[in-house]
């Protein structure tokens, strides 16, 4: 139920009681012999071994990290001057070394500097990370809203002549590859019609705020509205069936009895029951969402966190690879907490606390 | 009323799907020239070139063709292999108890939480592009899904009573679950297999997209590639980028529609039991 | 035959501020063979908890379960397992007891391979017809699904299913609380007459009184996980006073106008 | 030779008030480490000692007028009025001052800067730089000076990471203004100190894209005057629909690097025999290369890589298309076909694998065509596509690639002896890792003579050896595309940054007003 | 009359096949009657009642008319009575209550469509009153329950205060008592009967007891009435077989069980429905038999309150 935080079972604890094993982690368990705790600890865990991953998966790739950082044109390679460049970036210690100092900087909030940018990793990060918020918020916003009024009326009119073609328009949606729904926009609206500007996310000519806005707003329309067409599909669908499925319970039945309205119904009785899944979608695919709008950064030339991520791995920028996981690590948790909470708020049958 | 209607949906997408295995199948004898051959480079379409040629000069309605074959591997394996995956987990992290469920479910957290995209990317530049590390790739991180979604299921199943009765009489676990729980899964797991495939060929076309891919094979994918990275859509040629564009949509759709309809099954079958409780 | 001792059993729950619940506490009765043991309370009172601690699918928290002079909480699991086969239950919700995706005869079947008491399928089927006309069904049943069969041949059907690993003691959890009467009478007769025909015994769990009143030898009653009675039914419970039962507890009758 | 910037200022040109430049390099910070902002610096805001005139001669650029003697000292008088955008005034310190910080806080400038042994500044206006042993060719390595203040990185301990606005203060005719990351705009205005007058085009900006789509759209909205790319031109797939517009001009500017080169690494198997090499030259079809890689301006090349319009250039063996002597070379060489459709010699089949970058879709284009030559001709292709990253891990650290696709740049061309032996030789960049002696005799003679006709005699050599050894194949030659906005004339040159150059802010006029 | 059924048939289509789920069920009830509905599980008791309410699904089909007060209940009218003069009980308590709203949230909900006139304040209050008068012990706590924290029991009475909060003329109560325990049931049929004085009821149950406090009783068997009168008369003193025999099966009258199975309501017998498990057909005589197999029987006497339909009765 709960979509993030780990399920434990009360039985199994029980079980652990009669057996009683000397055994570290179930010892931990029935001591405290309290769920909340566990429940944090294997967070922790979870945790530990994402952020070690996070170091890993980057010096797991082939090439050297600071190749690239000789410069782009022809230069004369030689292993002084990458040991040089290696020390400099702290890259000539040991794996086990360079682990620990890992930990401690996470420790100390500190990302390290980024090799590629030249810039400390959490500045980098900042910029970019702005930006596709300032991108994906507009577009959790309207793909979720939309979603949620349209898969509604369709779970609630399933099998209707609606329901219909709304399923089958997301359906086709769906299907769309992400970069070709792009580059039509872009073709269309920007360059035939001129309506919308070719990329960026700005004029660069700052006024005043509102301007500033408005512009910022007329350039992020077109990548929104390529995002939105994608990812209304799926919550739709979501939507869609579970609003179905809530549809034919007993309580809507007796609603109907009751004599409410069909708004009523929708709104309050429907609405709230159905939405719990597409809560836990919008939960799960958010990491997904954060780092996946590269290709339409690509295609609307924005510099947001998936171009970063996309840099940060080519140029094997070890601390910025990190520093990327690690933001998105956070997210996805934050995110998940979030919605768990929500879920709960929601859904009083779930009635354990966090 | 609805469960007629629904087979519509089914049938599109079936025939959608016959024509384009027929597709794969055929390609030899349906593409009218060898996807390799060479002609007038970026040749507007014509009597010839039904489709045009690319900017090397290949006929892209062959090229189109012969990429029906890729794509559908692709999809297929990386969708067999994520389910598979995503199946045995799913279905241990839900029926075990214990340290095994702990472990299981830890897997799965661990995975959701790591960063899609970026391990993508990652393991694209690790392995180095080709079409085996793209399928082993989608498969590694697409069982998650999967996986949540049959645990979320085995563990409702777990606490019916008809694995509670079979318990009692004695029916050894692993027998329950092979036997018991994983074909009441089925539903799920084939909805979720079909969209993986539906995934996986949208994923190939975007790392193709972003150049991970493997280019020397022609797949949808790698076709939308080149016409996006070599002048297709500044110079308007629709006929190069739209038709493999519009095949992923056919493919993808017809794999989505197949899986929407077996979700609808899933979900009838789970309201028939809910409800046969209710009426017993 | 078999003897609970002090059963008890406690469940936690919540997360935060962990609360036990006492489901079962300190529990003692015993099932003479051939006889039926009936067990009533009240919603909540832990019957459905002691079936499932006398059929091994939970462990208690304390106490013992003496099986013919065997300690069943003593045994490995291999053991229990062979026990297991002695002491068969059945479930309050006869359709949902069955696997939706097993015809009728896996069903059946299964069981048998599973304790090696059939070799091959002909054996099997030749031993299910004999189950099924213990139970009275007729074998046109067998290739059906449990959602094309009714509640009460469901209910048959778990019955012949458990029966068909001859157990000595078979413990009847609400078997009929999902049926309607007649049906309900079709259940308990049928148990009845099983239990005349191979000398099982037999342990019905219930909130009806007329039920334990009709069908059991010994009972005992049950209040938020303790013994309140113990007894013979006839002793204990009042008589019954028919169908008006309720009826002539209305204070004033409304006789409206008919 | 010397020479002086001093002309009288245009005052009388159309004026353009604002000049928008797109450009797809992806310039990250204004640090003095980033590569893309770097060439953007010696376009508007740095300058060197000295820099190359339209002819490739070389011409004073920070520097009045220099002289050596020997090869080994070499002294520069500084141009007068030269200040920095802050005020303060350019002096020699600032000079050695550079060349030294460059020297120890950037290994790429070590590594051009390795034969300087000491700097002095007799005066306020003059360097003398001392060498460790005489180098006719060391303005070459000067090219690539971009002067700084001393006043300001005097301070500055990590120039990698100092991304304030001062790093971006030079003395060159434009002063960086702004950095939007957001709008992907960068904004340079005209130096109104500048010892030439202020620059008639009162303000830059280069906007920065990510798809090369997007940015010829915005050129072909009027969006953006022209596109650029350093050392590299538009792509001709781009080039045929922009020449259809009447709004855009399409120049050509002549290219001395070579834009395709299948660069062999001698070592290897294979690929070591010059008579397979030779034999694979032969199967290559340059017309169709040409035909679908550089339809405007491209040409087949000759054998002696080096681009026509390079200073020492001779003709040498023109590359043919000829499948039946490329076979008849390999039986000579002992390749002899096989039931697999592949040649082998005693067991050894001819087969090896060629390197290219996965960001560089022409290139995978090309490796599949030539994949498709050789297989003609019975030798195996197995085309590795890594990111760039890998690429450069291999080619220039482990240098465990048997061959690889490349481009080759002016600037690379005219490195270590000149004429591209900065790739061959396996003492420098040496990605086809030639150390026969020959080739090492002659470029130890390349790099010490001082007579210019001693060094077209060595180079008329050299190319006479890359003809018969061919360490690589050059593709094709072709001239970079340079599309504009029509409507502004008087574009220079420069064969470093192309149309991007002084003499370009001082000539450009709007014709249309 | 408050209500009148006439020839009120409900088929469903399943697939291919059609189901009759209610054959020609005329009925009337009269204001501040009480009467219940007993019969087999499956023989469209519920499918009645919720003819009745308008809640049929969508794949069912109705024919017949239903008057309300002598007229004819139109959809439109149906919507204006339903949830003040027409009211439901369902059949299931816990589900029937939405699970993610509080209990008295949903009272208050069904108080603001009866009277809107009132404050928010006001429907709180008059929630509580009306939570006091189905025997809430502490109306302030189940006002703010959610559905999975109350019981059946108290579920039930939830669902009871909603029905009263109007004034209901008829209250139709599809198995009030299923799954509860029998103290829960008695004190909850109790109380029905106390807060439905002054309603008409239709009280549709398995439980024979429950059946017997109403006065009067219908027994339908596969989709039809067999048999209707008094519910003291007829269960003293059954005329149809099937009644007979469905109180023999009850534990205190010896729990004889019926045998066979009720007829598929997708393809009936000519004749009469029960005969095949028919206690009397057995003693009758081959012609007497031919007559039950042939024809099917009429309620007779027809349009009167106590009828039977059996050929032999
Ligand atoms: N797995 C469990 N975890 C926590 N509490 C449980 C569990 N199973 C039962 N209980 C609690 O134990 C008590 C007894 O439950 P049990 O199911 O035995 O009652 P019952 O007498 O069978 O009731 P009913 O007549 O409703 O079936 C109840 O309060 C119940 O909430
Ligand atoms: N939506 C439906 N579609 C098809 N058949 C239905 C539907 N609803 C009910 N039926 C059928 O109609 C018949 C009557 O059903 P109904 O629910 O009225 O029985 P009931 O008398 O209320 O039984 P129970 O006592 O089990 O509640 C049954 O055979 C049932 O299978
Ligand atoms: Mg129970
Ligand atoms: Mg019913």
């Amino acid at each position: 139920m709960g979509s993030y935080l780990f399920y434990f079972s009360t039985e199994s604890i029980a079980f652990a009681k009669t057996r009683c094993q000397p055994d570290l982690l179930y010892w931990w368990c029935v001591m405290h012999n309290n769920s909340l705790f566990q429940r944090v600890f294997q967070l922790f865990l979870t945790l530990f071994v994402v952020l070690s991953i996070n170091f890993a998966l980057p010096r797991l790739m082939p090439g050297d990290p600071v190749i690239t950082l000789l410069g782009q044109d022809v230069t004369v390679v030689t292993n002084s001057n990458l040991a040089e460049l290696r020390s400099k970036y702290g890259l000539d210690k040991s794996l086990g070394y360079q682990y620990a100092a890992y930990w401690q900087n996470l420790f100390q909030g500190e990302l390290g500097y980024s090799s590629h940018y030249r810039q400390p990793v959490t500045e980098t990060i900042k910029d970019h990370l702005s930006w596709t918020l300032a991108l994906l918020m507009p577009v959790i916003a309207f793909s979720t809203l939309l979603a949620t009024i349209l898969g509604t009326f369709a779970g609630w009119k399933a099998g209707s002549k609606l329901d219909y073609t709304l399923t089958l328009g997301s359906l086709l949606t769906y299907s769309l590859p992400q970069f070709l729904i792009g580059m039509l926009l872009l073709k269309v609206f920007a360059f035939e019609l001129r309506l919308f500007p070719l990329g960026g996310l700005g004029s660069g000519s700052s006024d005043s705020a509102l301007t500033n806005f408005l512009d910022t707003v007329w350039h992020l329309t077109l990548p929104v509205l390529a995002l939105t067409i994608s990812a209304t599909a799926p919550k739709l669908l979501v939507m869609r069936n579970s609003a179905a499925k809530e549809q034919q319970q007993d309580y809507i039945t007796y609603a109907t009895a009751k004599g409410l309205s069909t708004c009523r119904i929708l709104s309050v009785h429907l609405l709230r029951n159905a939405c719990l899944p597409l809560l836990s979608l919008l939960a799960l695919n958010i990491g997904f969402i954060v780092s996946g709008a590269l290709v339409v950064e690509i295609v609307f030339s924005i510099s947001g966190m998936g171009t970063l991520i996309y840099e940060a791995a080519i140029y094997r920028d070890y601390p910025l690879l990190q520093g990327c996981f690690l933001i998105l690590t956070v997210f996805v948790v934050c995110i998940n907490t979030l919605a768990d909470f929500l879920y709960r708020i929601i859904d009083p049958r779930i009635t354990n606390p966090l | 009323m609805f469960r007629s209607r629904l087979s519509l949906p089914m049938y599109c997408g079936l025939s959608l799907l016959m024509i384009l295995i027929l597709l794969a199948l055929l390609a030899p004898m349906l593409a009218p020239y060898s996807p390799s051959e060479r002609f007038t480079p970026f040749a507007l379409p014509s009597a010839a070139h039904r489709l045009g040629c690319d900017d090397i000069g290949h006929d892209i309605l062959s090229q189109l063709i012969f990429a029906s074959r890729v794509s559908l591997l692709v999809g297929l394996t990386a969708a067999v292999a994520s389910a598979g995956l995503g199946t045995a987990i799913g279905v241990l992290s839900g029926y075990c108890q214990g340290y095994t469920a702990l472990f299981f479910n830890s897997i799965i957290h661990i995975v959701l939480l790591i960063p899609a995209l970026p391990l993508m990317l990652t393991l694209a530049a690790y392995v180095g592009p080709s079409l085996g590390n793209i399928i082993a790739i989608i498969g590694l991180l697409g069982w998650c899904s999967t996986a949540r979604v049959v645990q979320a299921r085995v563990l409702q199943l777990k606490s019916m009573p008809y694995v509670e009765a079979l318990r009692s009489l004695g029916i050894p676990e692993h027998q329950i679950i092979v036997k018991h729980i994983i074909p009441n899964v089925y539903e799920v797991i084939a909805a979720k297999f079909i969209l993986a495939v539906a995934y996986a060929m949208l994923t190939e076309s975007a790392l193709s997209f972003l150049g991970l891919g493997d280019p020397m094979t022609i797949s949808w994918g790698t076709i939308l590639y080149y016409a996006f990275h070599r002048g297709g859509f500044v110079n308007d040629l629709w006929h190069w980028y739209l038709p493999p564009g519009l095949c992923i949509a056919a493919a993808t759709l017809a794999f989505t529609l197949l899986a929407f309809y077996l979700e609808q099954k899933a979900q009838q079958a789970k309201i028939l039991t809910e409800d046969s409780a209710h009426a017993a | 035959m078999l003897e609970a001792i002090n059963l008890t059993k406690y469940f936690t729950q919540g997360l935060l501020n962990q609360k036990t619940i006492c489901a079962v506490e300190n529990v003692s009765f015993q099932v003479p063979p051939g006889k039926t043991l009936g067990i009533m309370g009240t919603s909540g009172s832990g019957k459905t908890t002691v079936a499932k601690l006398l059929a091994g699918l939970i462990r208690p928290t304390a106490g013992q379960i003496v099986y013919k002079g065997t300690v069943l909480s003593e045994l490995s699991s291999a053991q229990a397992r062979l026990f297991r086969s002695k002491l068969q239950m059945i479930f309050q919700h006869p359709s949902l007891a069955l696997d939706p995706r097993q015809t009728i005869v896996d069903a059946l079947l299964e069981p048998l391979f599973v304790h090696k008491l059939i070799d091959s399928r002909r054996q099997g089927l030749a031993k299910i017809d004999s189950l099924l006309h213990l139970t009275q069904l007729s074998a046109d049943i067998l290739p059906k699904y449990p959602w094309q069969i009714s509640g009460g041949q469901a209910q048959r059907i778990v019955i012949a299913r458990a029966l068909g690993l001859e157990p000595e003691l078979l413990i009847a959890d609400e078997p009929t609380a999902m049926l309607d009467v007649s049906i309900q009478a079709q259940i308990l007769t049928l148990l009845n007459d099983i239990q005349r025909q191979t000398g099982l015994s037999l342990i019905l769990i219930s909130h009806d009184p007329d039920v334990i009143r009709a069908c059991a030898d010994r009972m005992i009653g049950m209040e938020e996980g303790k013994v309140v009675m113990n007894g013979i039914p006839a002793a204990i419970l009042p008589p019954s006073d028919g169908l008006f039962a309720l009826r002539n507890t209305l204070p004033t009758y409304n006789t409206g106008g008919l | 030779g010397c020479g002086s910037n001093k002309q009288p200022v245009s005052g009388n040109s159309s004026n353009i008030p604002s000049l928008t430049i797109g450009t797809t390099m992806k310039v990250e910070g204004i640090n003095i480490e980033d590569y893309y902002f770097g060439i953007l610096r010696g376009i508007f805001t740095h300058k060197g000692l000295v820099k190359l005139d339209e002819n490739s001669n070389f011409t004073g650029d920070m520097a009045k007028s220099w002289s050596t003697a020997d090869g080994q000292i070499w002294t520069f008088l500084l141009q007068d009025g030269l200040t920095w955008h802050d005020g303060t005034k350019v002096t020699a310190a600032d000079v050695k001052f550079a060349l030294e910080y460059n020297m120890k806080h950037s290994v790429e400038y070590r590594s051009h800067f390795s034969l300087i042994k000491s700097i002095s500044t007799p005066d306020e206006k003059t360097v003398v730089i001392t060498l460790s042993k005489p180098n006719p060719r060391f303005l070459v390595n000067l090219l690539v000076l971009r002067t700084l203040p001393q006043h300001i990185f005097s301070a500055v301990d990590n120039p990698a990471t100092y991304n304030d606005p001062k790093a971006a203060i030079g003395c060159g005719p434009y002063v960086f203004e702004k950095l939007d990351t957001k709008a992907g705009i960068i904004t340079f205005r005209a130096n109104t100190t500048y010892f030439r007058g202020p620059p008639p085009i009162p303000e830059i900006k280069v906007r920065l894209f990510k798809n090369p789509d997007a940015l010829y759209m915005a050129l072909q909205n009027g969006e953006i005057a022209l596109p650029y790319t350093y050392s590299a031109g538009t792509d001709p797939i781009y080039a045929a629909n922009l020449a259809k517009n009447p709004q855009i001009k399409l120049t050509n500017i002549p290219n001395l690097g070579v834009s395709k080169a299948l660069i062999f690494n001698v070592t290897k198997p294979v690929v070591n025999d010059p008579q397979v090499r030779t034999a694979l030259s032969y199967a290559i079809d340059y017309n169709e290369l040409v035909r679908l890689f550089a339809p405007t301006s491209g040409i087949a090349p000759t054998a002696g890589l080096v681009p026509r319009g390079t200073p020492g250039f001779v003709e040498t063996r023109p590359l043919e298309f000829n499948p039946e002597h490329a076979k008849r070379l390999l039986e000579q060489a002992g390749y002899h076909l096989t039931d697999s459709n592949i040649r082998e010699k005693n067991g050894q089949p001819l087969t090896f694998e060629l390197l290219i970058r996965s960001d560089i879709p022409e290139n995978i284009r090309l490796a599949e065509l030539l994949q498709k030559y050789f297989n003609n001709i019975g030798a195996k292709l197995t085309p590795k596509t890594v990111d760039i990253t890998l690429f450069q891990t291999i080619i220039d650290k482990d240098r465990s690639h048997t061959s690889m696709l490349s481009r080759t740049t002016p600037w690379g061309m005219m490195m270590w002896a000149g004429m591209g032996t900065g790739y061959m030789d396996a003492r420098n960049i040496g990605w086809a890792m030639v150390s026969d002696a020959k080739f090492i005799d002659l470029i130890d003679n390349m790099n010490s003579t001082l007579e210019p006709e001693a060094y077209k005699i060595h180079s008329a050599a050299l190319q006479q050896y890359y003809a018969e050894n061919l360490p690589a194949i050059p593709l094709y030659w072709d001239s970079f595309i340079q599309p504009h906005n029509a409507a502004l004339t008087g574009w220079k040159i420069s064969p470093m940054y192309g149309v991007l150059n002084e003499e370009t802010w001082y000539n450009l006029k709007n014709s249309t007003r | 009359m408050l209500l009148n059924l006439d020839k009120l048939q409900v088929y469903f289509t399943v697939g291919r096949s059609v189901l009759q789920a209610v054959n020609e069920v005329d009925l009337s009830i009269t204001e501040r009657t009480k009467t219940a509905i007993i019969g087999e599980t499956g023989c469209g008791k519920s499918v009645l009642a919720a003819a009745i309410a308008g809640i049929l699904p969508d794949n069912a089909q109705a024919s017949g008319t239903i008057t309300w007060e002598n007229t004819l209940l139109s959809p439109k009218l149906l919507r204006t009575i339903r949830g003040k003069e027409l009211t439901l009980v369902p059949q299931n308590p816990l589900g029937s209550l939405n699970p993610v709203l509080t209990a008295g949230c949903q009272v208050s909900e069904t108080l603001a469509r009866i009277k809107p006139e009132l404050t928010s304040a006001e429907r709180y209050h008059n929630t509580l009153e009306l939570f006091g008068t189905v025997g809430l012990a502490q109306p302030g706590t189940v006002y703010r329950a959610y559905p999975h924290q109350l019981s059946g029991g108290m579920a039930q009475r939830v669902l009871l205060a909603a029905t009263i909060a109007g004034t209901p003329k008829l209250v139709i109560a599809d198995e009030p008592t299923k799954g509860l325990d029998i103290n829960t049931r008695n004190q909850n049929v109790l109380l029905m009967h106390q807060v439905f004085a002054a309603s008409a009821l239709l009280l549709i149950t398995h439980d024979i007891e429950v059946a017997a406090t109403c006065n009067s009783l219908i027994v339908m068997y596969a989709g039809e009435l067999v048999e209707a009168g008094s519910a003291k008369e007829v269960l003293k003193d059954p005329l149809h077989p099937y009644t007979c025999q469905l109180l023999h099966s009850h534990p205190s009258h010896g729990l004889t069980p019926i045998p066979g199975l009720p007829p598929d309501l997708t393809s009936l017998p000519a004749g009469c429905r029960f005969a095949n498990r028919c206690a009397l057909y057995n003693k009758l005589n081959n012609s007497q038999k031919q007559l039950c197999l042939t024809e099917h029987p009429p309620l007779k006497p027809p349009g009167s309150t106590t009828a039977v339909r059996c050929w032999h009765a």
